[in-house]
C-alpha cells in the first residue's frame, strides 16, 4: 500500500444526532482502495454509527459522503449495498432457518424466467465457499452450522455482491484463530483485487497484522487517523482510552497461590456427558481457584458449562456438589446451590432488553430469593447503584432501561447479576467478547479478586491469552472432548495450543 | 462513554415513553370519546340518583365494562409473558353456569359461597389446564387456548343445558348491587385490580412476569422457573373469567351456557392492547388494560345510546379501534409532528 | 410403532366413550306422539340441527331425539355449530350414508339448492323444520314444518296495536344481525303497524338474542329516552328478560309503565308473565319431533305431502299464562 | 494471534442426524403420520358408515375449499411472522358483495338514491377479489408503516370486514346464473366420485402458493423476514413490499376462498365464514408452520387443512354426539393431536 491509493469513500464532517446525544460529532473518516482500514474506538465511541450512518441504516444529520468523488445519501442497507457497499456485521444477520446456499444469494437468486433455479444456486453457492477454502454442505440450514462458519457465510454473501467497500464490523469476535486467519488470507485476496476494507475489530494482534491505516474515534470525535506501521500499540491504546495504558495494567496479579489443590472441590463431575454434546468428562472445580476451558469454539465450552449449570440435562454421568451427588435440572437448582453463570450469547441468554438496569442486576438475585421476598425499590437502587460505581458501567441511571446500553455495558451489568449472587462458583463464557480493553482488564481483575474471596470461577474464552493470565488450571477441551488439564507451570500458550492441535487423542 | 448510554441499541424500536406516558394515549383516546358524546349526545353525561344510587349512561359504561375489565386483568399478565388466552369467554361460561347451578339445582343447594368458590375453583382449573399445556407441554398459547376455547362451551351445556335463573338475593348483590351508589361490580373490579396491583407492586411477581414475556431464556439462565410463571398467570387468567362469569350470571340472574362470555376474549385482548401493553410481551399496564375496557365499553354504550343502525355498528367500532391504535402508534406520531 | 398404535386406541376410546356417555342420557324431554310407532321403526333419519345456542333450540334437538328414541328409528344427529358449511357437510355425509330420509333445520335461507340437487339425485326426502329455505325449484324437499316468522311478528305488533290503541313510542331488541328469525320479526313487526301512524320505533339495536346484551341495549335505550319509552318488542323473551330488569333497575315497572312484548314463549317468560312483568309473548313452538317424523313416515311410504306446514303459533298473554304455565314442556 | 494458528484447520461439526432429513421437515413429517393414522382410525371406527370411501375422501378438499383456500393466505401470513385474523369476516363479506352485484338493490347514498346495473358473475367476482386484495393491502400497509401489531390490525379489520357485510346486507342472498348451474354441473369422474370446481381451485391455487413458497424471490423472501426480519432488511431484502404484499395476497385468497363460498352455495351471507379464523390458524399450526414465522410449508397446511377436515368429518359421520359432546371432542382430538405432534417431532429430533 502507498499513498497513491484512492481514495473510495470519502465521509467529511459526518454528524449524527440520538435525542439529546451526538453520537457523530463532524467526524472525517476516508477508506482507500486495496487498504484494509481499521476502525478503532473504545465502546461507545461511535464505530457504529458511523458504520451505520455509511450503509444507510441511520439517515445523517450533517456533512457528506463521497464515494468515488460522487455524493452518496444511502437510504437503506439495500441502496447501499447497490452502490457498492457492503457490510458483514459481528452478530450474525442472516437467516438461521435457511440454507446456507439461499443465505448467500437471498435476493439475487439466479432464476430462469422468474423462477428460481436450485441447481445452480447450490453449485454457485459451493463455488463461493470453496474460495473461502470451506467446504461444507451448503444445502443444510445455517443454523445448524456453529456461529463461525454462519460469520463466512455472511463474508461469502457479502464479498459475492461485487461490491467496491466492504466493512467488517467486529467479524472475529467469534471466530477463533485458524478461521482468523482463513478470514485475513480472504482480505488480503480481496485487498489485492482493489476492494477497500473498513475493519472494526478489538484484538490489537488482529489490527497489527492485516490493517494498513487506522482511524481512532472518541466519544462520538475523530481523534485522528495513522498509518498502522507508524503508530505503537501503546500509543494507540492511549488515543482510545484517553489515558495512560499503565493506569490499568498494574494490579493484575499474574498468578494466585498455587495452595489451591489443597482446598476442597466444590464440583466434581464424573463421567457427566451428554450425546452430540460433549463426551463424559471428570472435572473438579475447587474453592479460590480459576478454572479455565480452552478450546476451539464448537469444541465443547459451552456445552460443559451449560451441563454444570443444570441447563442441558446430562444423560451420562453425575455431578456431586461438596461430594454428594446432586440433581440439577435447571438453572433454578444451580442457583440455589451458589453457582452462577454468566452466557457468552448476551443478546439472546442474558440481558432482558426492555427491563431496567436495576432490573436486569437483581433479577437472579431475586429469582433465588423467590417471588414473595421482594427486594423494595430502595434496596433495588441501593444495589443496582452499588454495581454500577464499582463495575463503572456507563449509564445515566440505574432506571435506564438495559437496551439502550452499549455492548460491553451490557455485559458488565451481566457481571453485576451474578456479582449481586454472591456465588461459591462462577461460569464465566466469553465474558469479555466484543468489549474494549479498559472493560476487558476490569473484568480480568474482577475474576481475580472473587478468587482471593476464596470464591471458584470457570473462565471460557476465546483468547488464550486472557485464559493463560488469568487461571490456575486450564482444561483444554477438543472435538467435544476434555483432552488434557494443564496446572502450574504447564500453563502457557504454546502448551495449550499444542493440545488443541495435536490430532490423536 | 455517556454517548452509548443514551444512543438506542437497536434503531428499530424506538425508545418506550416511561411507564406513565404509556398511559397517556388511552387516556386521551377515552377523554376524546367522552368529549364527542358531551357535544354530541344529550344526556349521556346526566347522573341522577334513583333508588338511593346512582343512575346514567357514565354509570352504565362503568358497570359494563366490568366482565372485560376483570377478564382484561387477567389477559394483561398473559401478555405480558408474550402469550395469549382465547379461553376466557367459555370459561366464563362454565364457571357462571357451575355456580348458579349448584346453588339453585335441587340437588345440590349450596350455599351462595361455596358455590361461587366451586365455580371459581372450576375456572380455575380450566386456567390451570392452559397454564399446563403453555408452560409444560410448551404448545403455542393460542393454539393451547384453542382447545379449551373449542370445548370449553360444551362443559357449560354439560354442567347444565338449560338457562338457570339464580333466585339468590345475595348472589344477585354481586351483578346487581350498589356499593355507596356504585355498582357493585365496580368494587368487585376495583378489589381485583387491587389485589393483583399489590401482588406485582409488593413481590417480585410483576418483575418475573415482565422478564419471562421480554426474553424467556435469559429469565430461565437467571434462574426464573418460567414454566410455573407461565402455569400462574393462565391460571390467574382463568380466574379471573371465573369472577367475571359469576358476575354476570349475577346481574342478568341467569346462567346461559351458550350466550355468556360469546367473543369476550376479543374484546379482553383488544383493551389490554388499547391500554399499552405489547402483545410482543414485556412490560405491562393494568391500568391501561382497565382504559381499553372502558374505552371499548364508552364506545359500545354510545353506539347504543346514539341508535347507530345495527348494520354500521361493527364498521364504527372498527374504525375507532383502529384510531385509538392510530394514534398510539410512534410511527403515527411523527407523522404529524413533522408538518 | 407401539407408540402410534397407543394413540390410535386413544382416539378410538375418546369417540368411544363419548358417544356411551351421550346414549345413557336420559331424554329429558318427553313428547306426546299421535303416530303409529311401528312403520318408523329401524328406519336410518338423519338430522341436521343448526346448533345450541338458546334453550329453545335445544328443546328443538330434544323433543326429536326423544321422538326418534320413541319410535325406534336410528337418528344420525349433527349439531352444525351455527355454520351452514357444516350442515351442507352433514347432508353429504348423509347421502354417504345411506339415510331414508334427512330432517333440516336449516341456519339460513339461501345457498341450499346446490346440496340439495345431490340429496335429491339419491333419492332421500328432506323435510325442513322450523325456517324456511329460499330455492326456485320447490321439489328439492317434501315439504316444510315451521312457524312463520313473520307472522309472529306481525301478532306482536297488532296485539300491541290494540293494547295501545295505537299510540305507542317502541323500542326495539333485534335478534342476531343477519338471523333469518330476526330478520322476519323485524319485518312482521313493521308491517303491523304500519297502518297505525301513532306507533313509532324510536330506537332499535341488537341485542344478540340473548339476556345480557339485551339488558346492556335496553339499558343504553332508557338513559337516552327515559320515560319516553312507553312499549319494548323483543325479537325474542331472552331479551325481553333481560329489558325487563334494565326497566326495574331503572326504578320503573315493567308490564305497567313500559309494555313489554316478545316472541318464543319459554318458561322464564311465562314466570315473567305471571308475575305481570312481560305483557305477551309469541309462542313459537319447538317441539316438532312428532310432526317431523309423521311427515318422514308418509314420505317414505309415498304419501304426498303439502309443501308448507305452517305451526299454529298462539300468542299468551298474563291472564292465560297463570292456567298454563303449570304444562309448559320448556 | 500466533503462528501455530495457521495450522488449525476448521472441521465442519457432524451433522446429528444421519439421514439428511432437514430441521423443517420433521414436523411436516410428524404431521402426515398423525393424518395417516387420524384416517385410519377413522376409517375402522366408521367402516359402517361408509366413512372410507373416495367420495368422502374428495369431499374433505371441496368442502373445506374455502377454509384451504384462507389457510394458504394464512401460511403466507404465518411464515412471515404475521398472523391475519379478517379471513373468515372475508369470506362473508366477498359472498355477499358478489351476491349483492349480481341482485342489486336502490340505497340511498348523501340523500341520492342509487341503483346499481345487475353485473355479470364474472365481473361481480373480479369485483370481490379486487376488493378483498385491496382490504389485505390497506391491513398490510397499517402494519407495516405504522407498526402497528398485525394481531390488532386484523382483528380491528376483522370487525370492520365483518362490518362492511352487514352493511351491504344483513340478510342472505341468493343468486342465480346459467353459468352457476354449468359450473355446478361441471365435474370430472374419478372412479365411483368426481372432482369438481372447488377441489380444482383449491388444487391450483395449493400448487402455485407452494411454487410461490418454493421457487420465487417473493416466497423466498417471505422465508427469510419470518426468519429474521432484522437480518432481510440489512441483507437488502424488500421487506416492506413484501410484508405489504403478504396481506394482499392473504385478502386475495380468503376473498378467493368467499367466491368459492359464493358459487358452491348460489348464496351470498354477510354471516358466512364467521369464526374460520381460528379453524385456519388450527389447520396451519396443526400442519407444523410456527407461529413465530420462517418455518413451514404450504405442503404441511394442506395436511393440517385435511386433518381438521377428518376430526370433522369423524364427528359428523359419528352422528350420535349431542351438540355438547361434539364440541368437547373436536377440542379433545385437537388435543391429542397436537401432543401426539409434539411427542413424534421432538422423538425424531433426537
Amino acid at each position: 500500500m502507498n499513498a497513491t491509493n484512492p481514495i473510495l469513500l470519502q465521509a467529511m464532517s459526518v454528524t449524527k444526532l440520538f435525542p439529546g446525544v451526538v453520537a457523530l460529532d463532524a467526524v472525517n473518516f476516508s477508506a482507500r482502495a486495496g487498504e484494509v482500514h481499521a476502525l478503532m474506538g473504545e465502546n461507545g465511541a461511535g464505530k457504529s454509527t458511523l458504520i451505520k450512518v455509511l450503509t444507510g441504516f441511520y439517515p445523517r444529520d450533517g456533512g457528506q459522503i463521497l464515494l468515488d468523488g460522487k455524493e452518496i445519501r444511502p437510504k437503506t442497507p439495500a441502496h447501499a449495498q447497490q452502490l457498492g457497499i457492503s457490510t458483514v456485521y459481528q452478530e450474525v444477520n442472516l437467516i438461521p432457518t435457511l440454507t446456507v446456499a439461499e443465505n448467500i444469494y437471498l435476493g439475487r437468486e439466479p432464476t430462469f424466467f422468474g423462477k428460481i433455479r436450485w441447481r445452480r444456486l447450490n453449485r454457485l453457492a459451493e463455488q463461493a465457499m470453496s474460495r473461502l477454502n470451506l467446504h461444507i454442505d451448503v444445502k443444510r440450514d445455517l443454523g445448524s452450522y456453529s456461529i463461525a462458519i454462519q460469520q463466512m457465510v455472511a463474508i461469502a454473501r457479502a464479498v459475492d455482491v461485487k461490491a467496491k467497500l466492504l466493512i467488517l464490523d467486529e467479524p472475529t469476535s467469534s471466530l477463533d484463530s485458524g478461521e482468523v486467519q482463513q478470514l485475513f488470507a480472504i482480505m488480503r485476496q480481496l485487498k489485492s483485487l482493489g476492494l477497500g476494507i473498513i475493519f472494526v475489530s478489538h484484538f490489537l494482534d488482529q489490527i497489527y497484522e492485516i490493517s494498513d491505516r487506522i482511524t481512532v474515534l472518541r466519544n462520538g470525535k475523530l481523534v485522528g487517523e495513522y498509518l498502522t506501521r507508524e503508530l505503537p500499540r501503546v500509543e494507540l491504546i492511549t488515543k482510545m482510552m484517553g489515558r495512560e495504558l499503565a493506569t490499568f495494567e498494574t494490579g493484575l496479579a499474574t498468578s494466585v497461590a498455587s495452595d489451591s489443590d489443597l482446598k476442597p472441590p466444590i464440583l466434581e463431575a464424573k463421567r457427566l456427558g451428554k450425546r452430540n454434546a460433549i463426551e463424559p468428562f471428570d472435572l473438579e472445580v475447587r474453592q479460590g481457584e480459576v478454572l479455565g476451558l480452552a478450546g476451539l469454539l464448537g469444541s465443547g465450552r459451552t456445552e460443559t458449562a451449560r451441563l454444570l449449570f443444570g441447563i442441558d440435562r446430562p444423560d451420562k454421568g453425575e455431578i456431586q456438589i461438596d461430594g454428594e451427588r446432586a440433581r440439577m435440572i435447571s438453572p433454578a437448582d444451580a442457583i440455589a446451590r451458589g453457582f452462577g453463570f454468566c452466557s457468552e450469547d448476551r443478546k439472546a441468554q442474558g440481558i432482558i432488553p426492555d427491563l431496567t438496569v436495576r432490573e436486569n442486576v437483581i433479577l437472579a438475585l431475586q429469582a433465588s430469593k423467590g417471588w414473595l421476598r421482594f427486594f423494595s425499590r430502595r434496596k433495588q437502587t441501593e444495589l443496582a447503584n452499588h454495581y454500577i460505581k464499582a463495575l463503572n458501567i456507563a449509564t445515566r441511571d440505574a432506571d435506564t432501561p438495559i437496551k439502550n446500553l452499549s455492548g460491553g455495558n451490557q455485559q458488565k451489568v451481566l457481571l453485576a447479576r451474578w456479582l449481586a449472587l454472591d456465588p461459591r462458583f462462577l461460569i464465566l463464557d466469553e465474558p469479555t467478547r466484543g468489549i474494549d480493553v479498559g472493560a476487558k482488564a476490569d473484568i480480568q481483575k474482577l475474576i481475580l479478586s472473587l478468587c482471593q474471596q476464596g470464591k471458584a470461577v470457570m473462565f471460557i474464552s476465546s483468547e488464550l491469552e486472557e485464559v493463560v493470565r488469568c487461571s490456575n488450571r486450564v482444561a483444554v477441551l477438543r472435538d467435544r472432548r476434555k483432552v488434557r488439564e494443564l496446572t502450574g507451570a504447564e500453563i502457557n500458550e504454546h502448551n495449550i495450543m499444542a493440545t488443541i492441535a495435536r490430532s490423536d487423542a | 462513554m455517556t454517548v452509548a448510554s443514551a444512543a438506542p441499541a437497536t434503531p428499530k424500536q424506538p425508545r418506550r415513553a416511561p411507564r406513565s406516558l404509556v398511559l397517556l394515549w388511552p387516556v386521551l383516546a377515552l377523554l376524546f370519546i367522552l368529549a364527542f358524546n358531551l357535544a354530541f349526545t344529550p344526556g349521556f353525561f346526566h347522573v341522577e340518583v334513583k333508588q338511593g344510587h346512582l343512575f346514567g349512561s357514565l354509570i352504565d359504561v362503568l358497570k359494563n365494562a366490568a366482565p372485560v375489565a376483570l377478564t382484561g386483568i387477567g389477559m394483561t399478565l398473559v401478555i405480558a409473558t408474550g402469550g395469549v388466552d382465547l379461553s376466557v369467554g367459555t370459561v366464563m361460561a362454565i364457571a357462571g353456569q357451575l355456580t348458579v347451578l349448584l346453588m339453585e339445582s335441587e340437588h345440590y343447594h349450596w350455599s351462595m359461597p361455596t358455590a361461587c368458590f366451586a365455580g371459581l375453583g372450576v375456572a380455575l382449573a380450566c386456567g390451570i389446564w392452559n397454564g399446563i399445556l403453555v408452560g409444560y407441554v410448551q404448545i403455542q398459547p393460542i393454539v393451547a387456548t384453542l382447545i379449551l376455547f373449542v370445548s370449553g362451551r360444551g362443559i357449560a351445556e354439560l354442567i347444565s343445558n338449560d338457562n338457570l335463573t339464580a333466585h339468590s338475593v345475595p348472589f344477585q348483590y354481586l351483578g346487581r348491587g350498589f356499593l355507596f351508589g356504585l355498582p357493585f361490580q365496580i368494587a368487585i373490579v376495583i378489589f381485583v385490580l387491587l389485589v393483583v396491583g399489590l401482588l406485582m407492586r409488593r413481590t417480585a411477581a410483576g418483575l418475573f412476569i415482565e422478564s419471562v414475556g421480554n426474553n424467556p431464556v435469559a429469565a430461565r439462565f437467571a434462574g426464573i422457573n418460567e414454566r410455573f410463571i407461565k402455569l400462574l398467570v393462565y391460571s390467574f387468567s382463568g380466574l379471573c373469567a371465573g369472577i367475571a362469569g359469576i358476575v354476570v350470571a349475577s346481574n342478568n340472574a341467569n346462567a346461559d351456557p351458550h350466550n355468556t362470555g360469546l367473543n369476550v376474549e376479543l374484546d379482553a385482548i383488544l383493551a389490554v392492547v388499547i391500554g399499552g401493553t405489547s402483545l410482543l410481551g414485556g412490560r405491562y399496564s393494568l391500568i391501561g388494560s382497565i382504559v381499553g375496557a372502558l374505552i371499548i365499553q364508552a364506545m359500545d354504550t354510545t353506539i347504543l345510546t346514539r341508535g347507530v343502525a345495527v348494520e354500521w355498528t361493527l364498521v364504527v367500532k372498527a374504525v375507532v379501534v383502529v384510531g385509538v391504535c392510530l394514534l398510539q402508534a410512534p410511527k403515527f406520531q411523527r407523522l404529524f409532528r413533522r408538518k | 410403532m407401539n407408540k402410534f398404535t397407543l394413540s390410535a386406541l386413544l382416539v378410538l376410546s375418546l369417540v368411544v366413550g363419548c358417544s356411551k356417555h351421550d346414549e345413557t342420557k336420559p331424554a329429558s324431554v318427553t313428547t306426546q306422539s299421535s303416530a303409529s310407532t311401528e312403520s318408523s321403526a329401524g328406519k336410518v333419519v338423519g338430522f341436521s340441527q343448526i346448533g345450541a345456542e338458546s334453550t329453545w333450540r335445544t328443546a328443538e334437538t330434544d323433543s326429536i331425539k326423544s321422538e326418534a328414541q320413541k319410535r325406534g328409528v336410528d337418528l344420525r344427529f349433527v349439531d352444525a355449530q351455527g355454520k351452514q358449511e357444516n350442515q351442507i357437510k352433514a347432508l353429504r355425509a348423509f347421502v354417504a350414508q345411506h339415510v331414508q330420509a334427512i330432517i333440516l333445520a336449516p341456519v339460513v335461507e339461501t345457498g341450499w339448492e346446490p346440496v340439495l340437487k345431490e340429496v335429491k339425485a339419491a333419492k332421500i326426502p328432506v323435510i325442513l323444520v322450523d325456517r324456511g329455505i329460499d330455492v326456485k325449484d320447490e321439489s328439492l324437499y317434501a315439504t316444510l314444518i315451521a312457524s312463520d316468522f313473520v307472522a309472529e311478528g306481525k301478532m306482536a305488533g297488532d296485539w300491541l296495536a290494540k293494547k295501545t290503541e295505537g299510540k305507542a313510542n317502541i323500542v326495539e331488541l333485534q335478534g342476531t344481525p343477519g338471523a333469518a328469525p330476526a330478520n322476519d320479526r323485524k319485518k312482521g313487526f313493521a308491517e303491523a303497524i304500519a297502518s297505525h301512524p301513532d306507533m313509532k320505533i324510536i330506537k332499535s339495536q341488537t341485542g344478540n338474542f340473548n339476556r345480557n346484551d339485551g339488558k346492556a341495549t335496553m339499558e343504553a335505550f332508557l338513559k337516552s329516552e327515559g320515560k319516553n319509552i312507553t312499549a319494548v318488542y323483543a325479537h325474542n323473551d331472552d331479551m325481553a328478560l333481560g329489558a325487563i330488569q334494565a326497566i326495574e333497575e331503572a326504578g320503573m315497572k315493567p308490564g305497567k309503565d313500559i309494555i313489554v312484548v316478545s316472541i318464543d314463549g319459554v318458561h322464564d317468560a311465562f314466570q315473567a308473565m305471571v308475575d305481570g312483568k312481560l305483557n305477551c309473548t309469541v309462542e313459537c313452538n319447538p317441539l316438532l319431533g312428532p310432526a317431523a317424523f309423521d311427515a318422514v313416515d308418509a314420505v317414505t311410504s309415498g304419501k304426498e305431502l303439502p309443501k308448507k306446514t305452517i305451526v299454529k303459533d298462539e300468542l299468551f298473554e298474563q291472564d292465560k299464562a297463570k292456567e298454563v304455565i303449570g304444562s309448559r314442556k320448556y | 494471534m500466533t503462528e501455530q494458528a495457521n495450522q488449525l484447520v476448521y472441521a465442519p461439526p457432524r451433522h446429528p442426524w444421519r439421514f439428511r432429513l432437514r430441521a423443517q421437515h420433521i414436523p411436516l413429517l410428524a404431521t402426515f403420520v398423525v393424518c395417516l393414522m387420524l384416517y385410519t382410525a377413522a376409517c375402522i371406527y366408521l367402516r359402517d358408515r361408509g366413512f372410507f370411501s373416495l367420495s368422502v375422501f374428495i369431499s374433505f378438499f371441496s368442502d373445506n375449499a374455502f377454509l384451504g383456500l384462507t389457510a394458504i393466505g394464512m401460511t403466507f401470513v404465518i411464515l412471515s411472522g404475521g398472523i391475519d385474523l379478517s379471513v373468515g369476516s372475508m369470506i362473508g363479506f366477498t359472498s355477499i358483495l358478489i351476491a349483492r352485484l349480481m341482485n342489486p338493490e336502490p340505497f340511498t347514498l348523501f340523500h341520492h338514491t342509487i341503483t346499481l346495473p345487475v353485473f355479470h358473475p364474472l365481473v361481480a367476482i373480479g369485483v370481490a377479489l379486487i376488493a378483498g386484495s385491496f382490504l389485505g393491502l390497506i391491513q398490510g400497509v397499517l402494519i407495516q408503516f405504522f407498526e402497528l401489531a398485525p394481531f390488532l390490525v386484523t382483528l380491528a379489520g376483522m370487525f370492520f370486514i365483518h362490518g362492511l357485510a352487514q352493511v351491504i346486507s344483513l340478510s342472505s342472498i341468493g343468486i342465480e346464473h346459467p353459468l352457476l348451474d354449468k359450473l355446478s354441473d361441471f365435474a370430472i369422474p374419478i372412479g365411483s366420485a368426481s372432482v369438481r370446481f372447488p377441489e380444482i381451485v383449491f388444487a391450483v391455487v395449493a400448487l402455485s402458493a407452494i411454487y410461490i413458497s418454493r421457487y420465487t424471490k417473493f416466497g423466498r423472501t417471505i422465508y427469510a423476514i419470518g426468519g429474521n426480519e432484522q437480518s432481510a432488511i440489512l441483507m437488502g431484502l424488500p421487506v416492506a413490499r413484501t410484508k405489504v404484499l403478504i396481506y394482499a395476497l392473504s385478502g386475495f385468497c380468503s376473498a378467493l376462498g368467499g367466491v368459492i363460498y359464493a358459487l358452491a352455495k348460489w348464496s351470498g351471507q354477510s354471516e358466512g365464514g364467521l369464526g374460520l379464523e381460528l379453524d385456519t390458524i388450527a389447520a396451519v399450526v396443526i400442519g407444523g408452520t410456527l407461529l413465530t414465522g420462517g418455518l413451514g410449508s404450504i405442503l404441511g397446511t394442506i395436511l393440517g387443512v385435511l386433518i381438521v377436515s377428518i376430526i370433522q368429518a369423524a364427528i359428523i359421520f359419528q352422528g350420535t354426539l349431542s351438540s355438547s359432546w361434539a364440541r368437547i371432542m373436536i377440542g379433545a382430538l385437537l388435543f391429542v393431536f397436537i401432543v401426539l405432534q409434539k411427542i413424534l417431532s421432538s422423538r425424531a429430533r433426537s
